[in-house]
């Protein structure tokens, strides 16, 4: 895996959370495209590789400069990236992303899982798509990250929730008659996905973010497996090369 | 005899990276490791390689293990991938994917000898390919807990019923560190051409919060590679045939350190998840430059003390 | 059943960390790995172990092998002692510098079955020795290239002929990774009353620079962890007597992941040397007042998923 | 091995050495001590154990509140401990340094093995102990080495020499007749300490400083063995505990 050593142009933390911003001048990310980051410490002649693999993050925002990444801090890695005095390694935007095709359409977000949607609603602007932007702000959430959330999604649809299966349904009922959307774009915590997948079967396509654990990111390990339908039958496909984004009706959960 | 000299960009032109391997000239003595290097990677990895390695093939089309596949240890990564792939026939159909101007070696697994046999009966009029390396050795496909070829008896076994049908090509034996003395020495006895060690060796990770195993399946990654070196320096000296060395090679001084141990050629595994093979490479040719030594010089370059 | 509790500075003393090994009462988990903790250090490690247990000792004094001994390598070391000690007679006559108010285990290796015994009958009487633990893996002191007990059948004859001047002690066979599952249902079958597992795994560095081997020994650290983990995993799902786990443990949530895996006590080896027992005691004692357990209930503890 | 967070007050680069002080309020070293150190990136929340060995060193100075370590930067531990924005975890001061008996003595260092004669330096001065100090500069030291040594060691008498063993020899003629000390204290490359070793035999008492590969530094694995003279037999001792300095006459190379 190719990694560049980028420059750090802003670290921000709101509670749990981290936002990144680094000068990217390389291939734009499209929506729903993720990178794979780590740290390497600048005072290391050789560089570590503890922890062994880098991170999976989604392209948050692009301004054509700059790339952001928004992530929980859950485990060393996700902390060691969101720590000072460190230098950044990422990788070229992977994997396939959000499609776009004509609107309205209904964008759906829960947890730190908003990231993604941030760039798609900037490509959905770009291209003359209506949409309006559903996210889930979890009860829990620092206020700090609650707040930067709302300003972050100035037009967006904040849903207050409780717990994480109760969110899923909040979100979905705050979006009312689905009819009006001619897609739905979702990206949030497992049973969020799963309700999305379950009211679009019926009703409209959907375009689901997935998240499994990774290790090359480029299709080679075979590690990050989707259940997907291929041929009316149920077989593993690669989150990272076929992924992370599948229209809700491949995903065979 | 005239060694092919690789072409990298960024390398010395004068520095010789070439090898040879039972007879085949490697432009350079890396090799991805079987289940390492999708077709989709090729085209990053051009000059690099001395050779190509799909993943492991099996004589039917197997799923593979559901998710979680894997887990990340210190200094290194467990998998249990379970083998997936499109089986004998799809992965003969889509042979030209692999035509990339190097040498194609293929790796094969399978549940019994006749079947391993039956999967080099069909390889063996496969001009694309250079040699076949039996995974003798996977730690997550499992028979009533035993892996397949535990011992040297069955390693014998396999190696010596598919050489009938290779007698053309070179047969690679690749072995797991479990007992890989007696196994290799098996293997060569048995009329393999080299030893490939070593496969993953078989671990566990636990989710203490969850109190739960998070994933059953083999380490890999710089954790293994003191054990890999040790495997590959104990075999040498007891084997005529190359050992070909593999496990948590992530720099260009780890592919000299596996050649000085004894390695005629290295693959790279784990590693070029988390690094990039071209500069593990560069660094290589950085290493020979410095010692004033070609690539295929270092086997015999470990001095006593 | 009365549980000691443990008075560990810092720790809140209503976590409960006793845990019953062969019938002996440990107040805390944690034992030392033989060969990794000296007598110059017991002051520094009161209320941190629940029994003491010092480096091996073989029936005559043994000079160890020359330095360099010890290499680092990526998350963890390598070394080759070999078995360095004073030998059975003075190791008894000093065998009150380990009084510290803990139970005492032995660790003992011998060259042939015969020594075992004559070891075992000197201890047998011995008050103060609450458990002896047979070293059946140094990998470090080798007889003609191959280790003492490298398999099930000299398991199972030096533990059963070790059994009988013991019978009154518990007995512990200490294993190797390789062939563990078989080696450790030898143990039980011969009268082990517990398996310690694992010891380093065979490994060597190399100096890429000098071109020399720089140590062929033993690798030890969180590198063999997820191996250690799998072993006391495995065996513990096919053995009825306690297991005893090490390997890389360096942290209270690795002691977690040991019991977890099944052990029912854990050896600290060289994680010792790079964190300090005490503070993977308190980690320890955090992790199960959070999850509401005791030290005694993690091996029942792990759930399905 | 218990490692405490200290403040770094200095760090200082000369070539391929480092000066590193910090702030020491604990047992005050004895001069041929040494401490364990490694770093933990302060942004780490579990600390790194990569590399996973602390690494030994003198204690080249302290003055009641500062302690000062000398070294060349080698491998990946030295440069981490050299380097910027990292947190420096040392132990106690180790093992057993020289003995301060009667003057007048004579003290002989080369390479980067200079570092643990000034504290000896400062305590037999302290003692009103009578000595010279003769320090061996390579050739090959970078130029801001040379000058900060004989800007640390300011009554030393500096002998430039080409190689290794040349530069024990070259030393030692430096000091001319032995018969004046009562003692010689060295530490030095190997050579240097052979030389000293040999010609202290058929004259005076000498303590020197070995180092050895260690991993406990505490005399728990037995894996800093030396050779010694036990009894009239050849036995391995251990350097962290009974040594670093021993008497020449003890040590069985
Ligand atoms: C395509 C993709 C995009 C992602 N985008 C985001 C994002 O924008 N924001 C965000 O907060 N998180 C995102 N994640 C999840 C994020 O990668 C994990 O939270 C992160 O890897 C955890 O690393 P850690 O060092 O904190 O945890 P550790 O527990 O130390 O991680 C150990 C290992 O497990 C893997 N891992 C742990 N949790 C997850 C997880 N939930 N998903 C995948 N791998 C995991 C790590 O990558 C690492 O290999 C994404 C995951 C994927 C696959
Ligand atoms: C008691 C003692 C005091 C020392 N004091 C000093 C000092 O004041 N100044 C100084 O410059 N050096 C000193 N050294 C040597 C110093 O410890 C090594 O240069 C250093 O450990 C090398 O680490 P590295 O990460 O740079 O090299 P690496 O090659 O990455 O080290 C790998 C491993 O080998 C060990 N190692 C490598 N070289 C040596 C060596 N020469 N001696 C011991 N272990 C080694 C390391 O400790 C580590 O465990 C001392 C050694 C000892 C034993
Ligand atoms: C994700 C993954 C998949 C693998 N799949 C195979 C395989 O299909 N066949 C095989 O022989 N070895 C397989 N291996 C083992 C590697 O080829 C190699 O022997 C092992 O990983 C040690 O090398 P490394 O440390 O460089 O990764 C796989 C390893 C990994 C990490
Ligand atoms: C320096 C050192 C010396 C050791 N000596 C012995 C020994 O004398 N007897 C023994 O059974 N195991 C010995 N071991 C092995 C340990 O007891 C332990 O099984 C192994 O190191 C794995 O645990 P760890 O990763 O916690 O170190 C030694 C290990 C080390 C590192
Ligand atoms: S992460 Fe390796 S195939 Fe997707
Ligand atoms: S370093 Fe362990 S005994 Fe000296």
């Amino acid at each position: 895996m190719k990694l560049h050593t980028v420059e750090v142009l802003q670290r921000e933390r709101f509670g749990d959370h981290a936002l990144l911003r680094y000068r990217w001048t390389g291939s734009p990310p499209e929506p729903g495209q993720f990178v794979m980051a780590r740290v390497a410490s600048s005072t290391s002649p050789t560089r570590s590789l503890d922890p062994f693999l880098p991170r999976p993050l989604f392209a948050h925002d692009y301004d054509g400069e700059a790339m952001r990444l928004l992530f929980e801090i859950r485990g060393r890695g996700t902390a060691l990236l969101a720590g000072e005095g460190t230098e950044l390694l990422v990788s070229d935007p992977l994997g396939r992303g959000y499609t776009i095709d004509g609107g309205p359409v209904a964008l759906v977000g829960g947890g730190v899982w908003v990231s993604p949607l941030k760039l798609l609603a900037r490509h959905l602007a770009r291209s003359g798509v209506a949409h309006d932007v559903y996210l889930e702000i979890p009860a829990a959430a620092p206020e700090a990250y609650a707040a930067w959330i709302s300003g972050s999604y100035p037009d967006a649809t904040l849903v207050p929730t409780g717990g994480a299966s109760d969110a899923s349904r909040a979100v979905l009922e705050s979006i009312g008659d689905l009819s009006r959307y001619a897609g739905l774009y979702a990206s949030g915590p497992a049973p969020m996905l799963d309700a999305v997948k379950r009211v679009s079967r019926d009703t409209i396509p959907s375009q689901l973010a997935v998240r499994e654990r990774m290790a090359c990111a480029n299709g080679s390990c075979y590690g990050c497996a989707v259940p997907v339908w291929e041929a009316g039958e149920r077989a593993y496909t690669r989150a990272c090369v076929e992924g992370p984004v599948f229209p809700g009706e491949v995903l065979a959960w | 005899m005239v060694t092919r000299r690789a072409t990298v960009v960024g390398t010395d032109p004068d520095v010789d990276l070439g090898v040879k391997l039972c007879g085949i000239l490697l432009a350079t003595p890396l090799i991805p490791a079987a289940g390492t290097l999708a077709k989709e990677t090729l085209g990053e990895v051009k000059g690099v390689y001395g050779a190509m390695l799909p993943k492991t093939v099996t004589p039917r089309p197997r799923a593979g293990n559901p998710p979680p596949r894997v887990a990340e240890v210190s200094s290194g990564m467990i998998n249990s991938i379970g083998l997936q792939n499109p089986g004998l026939d799809r992965f003969l159909e889509n042979l030209t994917d692999y035509d990339v101007g190097l040498p194609l070696f293929v790796s094969v697994a399978a549940d019994t000898v006749g079947e391993f046999v039956a999967m080099c009966e069909r390889f063996a009029g496969e001009e694309r390919v250079s040699a076949v390396e039996l995974n003798l050795s996977c730690p997550n496909v499992e028979h009533g807990g035993l892996q397949f070829c535990a011992g040297p008896g069955t390693v014998r076994e396999v190696v010596a019923a598919c050489r009938v049908p290779l007698s053309g090509k070179p047969l690679f034996a690749k072995l797991t560190n479990e007992g890989v003395v007696n196994n290799a020495v098996a293997a060569e006895e048995a009329g393999a051409d080299a030893v490939t060690l070593i496969n993953t060796i078989p671990a566990l990770v636990l989710d203490p919060r969850e109190r739960q195993v998070s994933l059953r399946g083999g380490l890999s990654g710089p954790a293994i590679k003191p054990i890999a070196l040790r495997a590959v320096y104990e075999v040498s000296q007891v084997v005529g045939v190359p050992v070909i060395g593999v496990g948590g090679v992530t720099s260009g001084t780890d592919v000299a350190e596996f050649m000085l141990a004894g390695a005629a050629a290295v693959q790279v595994g784990s590693g070029s998840f988390v690094r990039e093979p071209q500069e593990m490479l560069e660094e290589f040719a950085a290493y020979l430059r410095k010692n004033g030594l070609r690539a295929r010089d270092l086997a015999d370059a470990l001095t006593e003390r």
